[in-house]
């Protein structure tokens, strides 16, 4: 990014010569002639307004021209030459910022009090450029930071981040934690929603029904006919015996197996009805 | 050009280019008046790929031209990269396999009439990679449904030995009035938006792996476009 | 572990995750009983650099962790491998950037009053996407403007380790310090100014002072001062 703007090479070298700058508008008439030290093409002065960064840096832009330091400004000078530019921006139409008539002003009440006559007394820090120049600095040391941020090396432009293919992806994902209280909050929701909610209806009985119904089912998986009484186990008791029972029946009543017998009194077969 | 600055150039573009360069990539890095002759790029190329010995990375050649991959060996470690905390189960996965815990045997037509929505196949599918869920048999109506069991690797996580372990809601309502604060994290999810959130979350349980080494290679240059 | 086997893990994730990963990445790609210590991992990142001496790559260390990067004499080659012009960045945005970097954290309206200029809100916004920035908080004042700083990503993005390695910000002179008769001497730096413009810096505090570049830097880098 260049900080200086195109006009820097043809006016350089010439020192600021204020009786060849009749400048129009300052006069109230009409432009004939651009002022010598200050020659743009016209089509290239909206690049060189894009080119400056405000009123700061138009400024600082006329210092270093003159090749002076910002500490030893000549206040007069510089508010002459920035208002030659901003009269030349308005008399090519252009929309200035309000920041450089704020600039304007500020130059002008400075370039006023140095005209005052000076006192004896005068402190150095009532010097009325003060301000100005403490500004002036403050915006030029970032100014130069930005460039030096801009120099940096860069990812993207000066380096880049290395990769490689990664090896083939065989890691499974974690899986997430349940409890138990998650699960029965999420029963007891789904109930709520189902206003089938009812405390009772999910009981100890009920579940090693349910649990014999899957127990039932897995012993006719496959199979075609399964006797009846080898889902029984004996050893398990009376509870053992009418739990198969009820699991037996609960699963006829929702159609999930069928009970076959060929003939009276012989013996039943309990069939999947998907098998 | 002396082979040492031709092994760095082409060994820079492929780290840098995050996708296979074969022989006329490598040319297009020169300026047409200093490209290196095609020999001396493979023999190049070779001098890279015996210079990764014992690195953890090897030079490839595959059917797009030659690319740096991360030797396979290294995988177990290297993927951990991507591993990511287990997220929590969404609501509606919770509510299924509830559902199918404390009905079972249950199709997924039941499960989404209590619940009265959909049942996504993604959950029925993680419940059966997760060994929680499995078929015990189908439902004799049209469409065969597939009806639902737990297994015994469900009951081993609950630590519980059979079903009938499996507490009840009135233990439920012990639970909560013991510890009420317990319930209000696992209520997060809004009341209104429960089912989206819960459809959402599912959709993030479906997102393959491979997608996301593409994504990282974007990041490789942000800066390409759209001048500021 | 053997420190090769070390070294090929930490190559193989720096290459495969393509972006920088600090120590305590690299401990969570092993299993708890199986992480090296960190000297280890130090010591074979340290092995690690080494490796790359001659190679078209570096281990660079950046804010976020340590990666693998081309080497920057490379670019020239490597820039061809994309159409595009790598990015050019307005005055506009490095002006606005640099006060981030050096006075965070910052209001939009002190960068106002420093630049002399209105900031676009396009470039705070731009510089928010990029997530070079970031709002830290707000300033007690009519409007609670909002304070921004930098990120580690502007750091790793401008190949910096930490606030500490940006250029040494130039030096502000008092004008009463100057002696018109003696104003040849104006390059002498003044410590009472830079000590009071330190203090200025850290008016807004919140910062670690050990993460700005501090004066004594520019004992190291005497080139970097300001020509006037």
């Amino acid at each position: 990014m260049t900080d200086t703007p195109v006009i820097d090479n043809e006016s350089h070298p010439q020192p600021p010569s204020q009786e060849e700058m009749p400048f129009a508008m300052i006069y109230g008439e009409a432009v004939t002639e651009l002022p010598k030290d200050l020659y743009i093409p016209p089509e290239a002065l909206e690049v060189i307004l894009e080119a400056f960064e405000g009123p700061l840096d138009l400024l600082l832009y006329l210092i270093k021209r003159q090749n002076i330091d910002i500490l030893e400004i000549n206040v007069a000078e510089i508010t002459r030459q920035y208002m030659a530019y901003i009269e030349l921006m308005e008399a090519m139409h252009f929309e200035l910022a309000a920041e450089y008539l704020l600039m304007a002003a500020m130059l002008a009440e400075i370039k006023s009090r140095m005209l005052l006559p000076r006192q004896e007394e005068i402190e150095d820090e009532d010097d009325p450029r003060a301000e100005l120049i403490r500004r002036l600095q403050e915006y030029e040391r970032f100014k130069q930071a930005a460039e030096d941020i801009d120099d940096l090396p860069r990812v993207g432009r000066d380096t880049f981040i290395a990769s490689a293919k990664e090896p083939d992806r065989n890691c499974e994902r974690p899986h997430p934690d349940v409890s138990m209280q998650e699960l029965l909050l999420a029963l007891s929701e789904v109930m709520h929603r189902a206003e089938m909610f009812e405390s009772h209806q999910v009981q100890r009985e009920l579940l090693s029904t349910r649990e014999r119904m899957t127990e039932v089912l897995e012993r006719l998986k496959g199979q075609q006919f399964v006797p009846f009484v080898s889902l029984f186990t004996a050893h398990e008791g009376k509870v053992g015996v009418v739990t198969t029972f009820l699991a037996v029946m609960e699963l006829i009543k929702e159609s999930l197996v069928e009970i076959v017998q060929s003939e009276m009194f012989g013996p039943i077969h309990v069939k999947a009805r998907s098998a | 050009m002396d082979i040492t600055r031709l092994k760095n150039i082409i060994e820079g573009a492929l780290l840098a280019a995050a996708r296979p360069l074969d022989i006329s990539h490598i040319e297009q890095l020169f300026e047409e008046d200093a490209c290196p002759s095609r020999d001396d790029i493979r023999a190049a190329l070779e001098e890279v790929a015996v210079d990764c010995a014992g690195r953890g990375f090897e030079l490839k050649k595959v059917s797009s031209g030659y690319r740096f991959q991360v030797r396979q060996e290294l995988s177990q470690w290297v993927n951990r990269l991507w591993e990511e905390k287990p997220q929590k189960y969404s609501r509606a996965m919770l509510e299924t396999l509830a559902l199918i815990a404390y009905r079972q045997p249950i199709t997924r037509g039941d499960i989404e009439e209590i619940r009265g929505v959909s049942v996504s196949s993604q959950i029925i599918k993680t419940l059966h990679e997760r060994e929680w869920i499995r078929v015990v048999g189908h439902r004799d109506v049209p469409g065969r449904p597939s009806l639902y069991a737990t297994t015994k690797q469900f009951l081993d996580y609950f630590n519980l030995a059979s079903l009938e372990e499996l507490p009840t809601l009135g233990e439920l309502r012990d639970l909560e009035d013991i510890d009420p604060e317990l319930s209000l994290d696992i209520d997060q999810p809004q009341q209104g938006t429960e089912e989206q959130a819960a459809e959402a979350d599912m959709d993030e349980d479906q997102i393959d792996h491979s997608e996301l080494p593409t994504q990282q290679q974007q990041e490789h240059n942000p800066d390409r476009h759209n001048d500021v």
